[in-house]
């Protein structure tokens, strides 16, 4: 049985945190990001998992706000800091976490890992281990929407580093000027690994960049999901009528090093600190109980009931078998129908 | 439907034009191959038959538009990109090499890119360095990509054919000095199949292995020897991978020599793993003399007309090295 | 002898009409790109030469106003369509024409062509076969002058079309957050090959683009000599300050096909004709006539003397040794001094 | 000066170090070299050593650092660039192939291209497929580059002074699994020469040649032979190109049987050159048994641990086919 949360489709572009029922998929999918990568976290600190990891914890409004804009058939395509993404898009949290386990179970069978992650079944187009790889794809299967004349959109993820790519610009020039129906959704998370955008750009916002395509740009408070809502929902509405991308840049921070071998000499303990009084998490909680839609307890439930989630996920994972290397060389290619 | 003789341009075009009209997920994307035709007039009048939208003008942004390609060949559409110099796939070498050959594979299965990538090389048009590559060791190094290189106009269309189908990214690589030549190709849209060497010629004396343009050389050569009383095997490589080298291995048991004739320059270039496989194989034995390679020499593609020749096998060259080889004890 | 035209250098600021020195520089400078240019393409078309070539026809005021703001020892960088900027930075005609002619005294010895030439002596660093090759080059010969601390300026030479490439975007934003000393000289004459600006972007002008990195735009009307220098005179004691960057588009026009295979099939013979009216040598040479600053007698003494150089070139040319063959192996590397 | 047991890593540190220190041209250029040490920690302190000047941080844009290198060494700038995996070369093949590697050619020779270009290698490290290549081929089969893979602490730094030396564009490939393995190595700014092959080991029964991270593992598994009574010299090539086979042939000579050994997929790999070279030559008849190639192989590096090791030559399978190849007829 598939252990996702579920995301929201079909939203209507209110706040989310205005009814229950959004409050409740909105923090579920944000304490899902959160926990799902603390668990990772303690594995990989654990020696239990391998690789490299990148962690989204203090980014979870942008991942689950952008995605509650999109229906179930729509596309996203992601970064090596996907796992929000992957959740936000109702990925099921035993691949993700088998995958990440290299088990056969993943949704790479164990042949991607953390950074490449993707799900046909979710319109997950993948995860993308290079900076930008992503935004010339995200532009192709727009045009193949446009081309087919569905009423499908790609929602394009990067981060703030990611646009100092040349693909970024020339698929975001190219989305322009064939009116594709996309988003790029830049997380602005001010630096690149070590990079902060005040050296990497002269520009102050990365918003500032769609005026070089001729297509609106939007800057957003990212830790807060209504907002980052409404502006991608915008966003989703202006590319379904055909009228083309939006760049939406969300103003966030990532609480943990950039991967494992970060050691933070880039920035101060200080500016960590003060964004973790910005938690998404937090912010949304109290203000769901603030205006009543939700109690402290109802939301004490959701957390616990998220945390029974990962709990299942990691132990479903841990006992699947580990990926086959018996398929590998088979693998490669994709047979064709009938023999060549 | 019978036969015509076609140029390999025509070829191309045709095979494009039929896919698309049997596909309508086929479609084109490149620079000026709207109205312009394309830089070497091969998608011609297609833009007229089948609209701005499937033959898809593109700025300059080879990144970009093969990143495009890959993105619409996972939701399903099968797009061909024209690259205008096979030389201008550095800039998307990204998308090509990290993307493409390798999303299948890497993420587990279930998502593929069937697209198809289309390029001029070589030399012999006095473009210089920056547009006569030939660059098919490259991407024949890369697993996850098949890599074509048709010889004739039949080939031309036929392999471009495969791979439309193909579920795998392809890469087409056209030569340039070909595209004006002519060669009967059928009218229907018949596969030639992607993973088969062809045997272009029998001859009992030695073999000679070619690709691209090398093939036209080595028949031409071929058919200079036979008068001196020297025949030669002459196999078209066609696909450089997956590489087929069952009929390459017979004719060298048969033989006992072998010349292996490329374009591109020799070192680490493709026919030294044609090289490489007889000589780890039972083949080894059956050679009566040293395998012999002619290739480009290790230098950029020079602009003077004498240079460029001088750099590139030509037919003399070839006659040459056949003859040195039949002399080797 | 040196077969060249005398570029201005260390020019005030003024006008290039206000004076009959800058003038006739001017016009000079102009007439030489023009005539050169009618010579290649008639041996082209007899057959006396082979390749391709790219004629930059119609478009001699952005070539010669731009290096009209450049010091002897400034640098430029240049385009497969840059006869103009080679002879604007003052290259020797012969050795020019022996290039396109495949002779040992070309520039290249035989072995570039016209998409390669470069002429270290007066500063420029080549011509380019890729579109935006040369852009990524320019800013780091910037890099390397502002690291050295001498004021030498690097300007560099690019099409509309180029600004759709990767390279463009990073090499930009380096120049930009680097504060380098580069002018960014776009021409803009409406067609990347067939593709026209309005096709290939959603802008108006490439200028906008200055926007996405912090950095100044200004389009000039780039058949107007004085316009093209008074904007890139501007840009150049920006960047010779230490301010970095510019943007300047020269709004310009080719009179011929793209290359040798083009046949004007995405545009209409009218808007061809209706440029051939803003001939900027015509215009020019109209001004200073006018302005009293040269007569008709002068303007057409100093086309004379021109025609004289170009026929010169050709003839020296085309009777020197062919390029030699036997020296290719050795030339791919550099030799070590002192061996290896 | 002496030797001492420092790491691979901190060699390539000290060589730049000095070059820095006795050329003020020679300056670095990279993501996140600065505060942040570099992704595997090579640049570590140089930064507080040089200042932000000379170990410049850049933004993630491949294409346009190395084309700034390029630029930068056209006016006498002696720049070193580090690209954080070797994998992101494919953002910048246009800056490598069609601009630094041909400028000195194509342009007459007037000017040239002094540009250091380092890349971290090979799989390993549980990175996956677009972390993980070795692209060495790709670079070696381009006129006008310098390819050098240095397989210990001493060649990384002897081979990176060198390449700083040279007048001309050398990409310098370091393996990830080596950063951290420690040799002696001489403080003097010694040089190791480019264009080299090393015997690292002498033994009277094959000849192992290898590159990268398969040299050591070849003497391990060497040493391991040696116990059976199997005595293996090892050859490191060192540099790919221009490649000096004259001590492989010698090898060859004496033993009648070569095993060659590389991570990268075996398809149109390096190792089919060496291959090649020897069975177009005299060395030919001295071969006892067929060459034999041990490879990566035709496949994307997959993340999952035992999948990885699976791909590539371990010390096991070294063993195994050396055994294999003794016992052939
Ligand atoms: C083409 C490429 N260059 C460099 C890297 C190494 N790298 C991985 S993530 C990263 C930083 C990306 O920054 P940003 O786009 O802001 O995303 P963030 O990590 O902040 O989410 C870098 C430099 C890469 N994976 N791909
Ligand atoms: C990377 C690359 N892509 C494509 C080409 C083929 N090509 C040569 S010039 C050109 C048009 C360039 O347009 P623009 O930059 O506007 O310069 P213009 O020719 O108009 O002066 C094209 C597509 C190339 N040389 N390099
Ligand atoms: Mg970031
Ligand atoms: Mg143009």
């Amino acid at each position: 049985m598939a252990n996702t949360i579920s995301p929201l489709f079909g939203h209507n572009g209110a706040p989310l945190s205005e009814s229950a029922d959004t409050a409740r998929a909105t923090l579920a999918g944000m304490l899902a990001v959160r926990q799902f990568e603390e668990a990772v976290d303690s594995l990989f600190a654990r020696g239990l998992m391998h690789g490299t990891m990148h962690l989204s914890i203090g980014q979870e409004a942008s991942a689950i706000g952008a995605c509650a804009a999109l229906e179930q058939t729509d596309f996203i395509t992601s970064t090596h800091r996907g796992h929000g993404h992957c959740i936000g898009k109702g990925a099921d949290l035993t691949r993700m976490m088998a995958e990440l386990l290299a088990k056969q179970t993943g949704y790479c069978r164990g042949r991607g890992g953390s950074m490449h992650i993707a799900d046909a079944s979710t319109g997950n187009l993948g995860a993308n281990g290079i900076v930008a790889g992503g935004i010339p794809i995200a532009a192709g299967a727009a045009l193949a929407q446009k081309m087919k004349g569905t009423d499908r959109v790609v929602m394009c993820f990067f981060g703030d580093g990611a646009t100092n790519e040349g693909a970024f610009h020339e698929a975001v020039n190219l989305a322009a000027i064939w009116d594709l129906p996309v988003i790029f959704v830049c997380e602005n998370n001010k630096y690149g690994m070590s990079f902060s955008t005040e050296k990497s750009m002269k520009v102050e916002h990365i918003a500032d960049r769609a005026a070089a395509y001729g297509i609106p740009g939007i800057t957003v408070e990212g830790n807060d999901a209504d907002a980052v809502y409404a502006a991608c929902n915008d966003a989703v509405l202006r590319a379904r009528a055909g009228h083309g991308p939006t760049l939406v840049e969300n103003i966030t921070y990532r609480w943990k090093g950039h991967s494992k071998s970060d050691k933070n000499l880039y920035r101060t303990k200080e500016e960590i600190e003060d964004w973790k009084h910005k938690d998404p998490i937090v912010k949304f909680e109290n203000r769901v109980i603030e205006l009543g839609v939700l109690t402290r307890e109802e939301c004490d439930a959701i957390a616990a009931d998220i945390r029974e989630k990962i709990r299942a996920s990691i132990s479903e994972a841990t006992t699947a078998p580990d990926s086959d290397p018996a398929e590998l060389l088979a693998s490669v290619y994709r047979a064709i129908e009938g023999g060549n | 439907m019978t036969d015509r003789i076609i140029t390999y341009s025509e070829a191309i075009r045709e095979a494009i034009g039929q896919a698309m009209e049997a596909d309508p997920n086929v479609f084109m994307l490149g620079e000026d191959i709207g109205i312009y035709g394309g830089a070497f007039g091969v998608s011609g009048d297609l833009y007229h038959r089948f609209g701005a939208d499937r033959i898809r003008d593109t700025p300059i942004s080879e990144l970009g538009i093969v990143g495009a390609a890959v993105g619409a060949a996972l939701v399903g559409m099968k797009p061909i990109v024209e690259i205008q110099f096979s030389d201008f796939t550095a800039q998307a070498m990204d998308q090509i090499v990290n993307q493409a050959a390798k999303i299948h594979f890497m993420l587990g299965g279930e998502l593929s890119v069937p697209m198809v990538l289309r390029a001029p090389i070589g030399s012999g048009t006095g473009a210089a360095a920056q547009h006569s590559q030939s660059l098919e060791a490259w991407f024949a190094h890369v697993p996850g990509l098949k890599v074509v290189m048709p010889a004739t106009a039949q080939d031309a269309k036929g392999l471009l054919l495969a791979a439309i189908d193909d579920p795998n990214p392809v890469l087409v690589l056209e030569h340039k000095l070909l595209y004006k030549t002519s060669g009967p190709v059928t009218e229907a849209a018949v596969r030639t199949p992607i993973g088969k060497s062809h045997v272009a010629r029998t001859g009992k004396d030695l073999v000679i292995v070619a690709t691209g343009v090398m093939v036209s050389r080595s028949l031409e050569a071929a058919a200079a020897l036979s008068e001196k009383g020297i025949e030669a095997t002459v196999i078209d490589v066609r696909t450089l991978s997956p590489l087929d080298m069952e009929p390459i291995e017979e004719a060298v048991r048969a033989t006992g020599r072998i010349l292996l004739v490329q374009e591109a320059p020799k070192h680490v270039g493709f026919m030294a793993e044609v090289s490489a496989r007889l000589a780890e194989g039972k083949s080894l034995y059956s050679l009566e003399a040293p395998i012999k390679r002619l290739c480009g020499m290790d230098i950029p593609i020079p602009y003077a007309p004498q240079l460029e020749k001088a750099v590139v096998p030509q037919i003399p060259n070839i006659i040459q090295a056949v003859e040195d080889l039949i002399r080797e004890p």
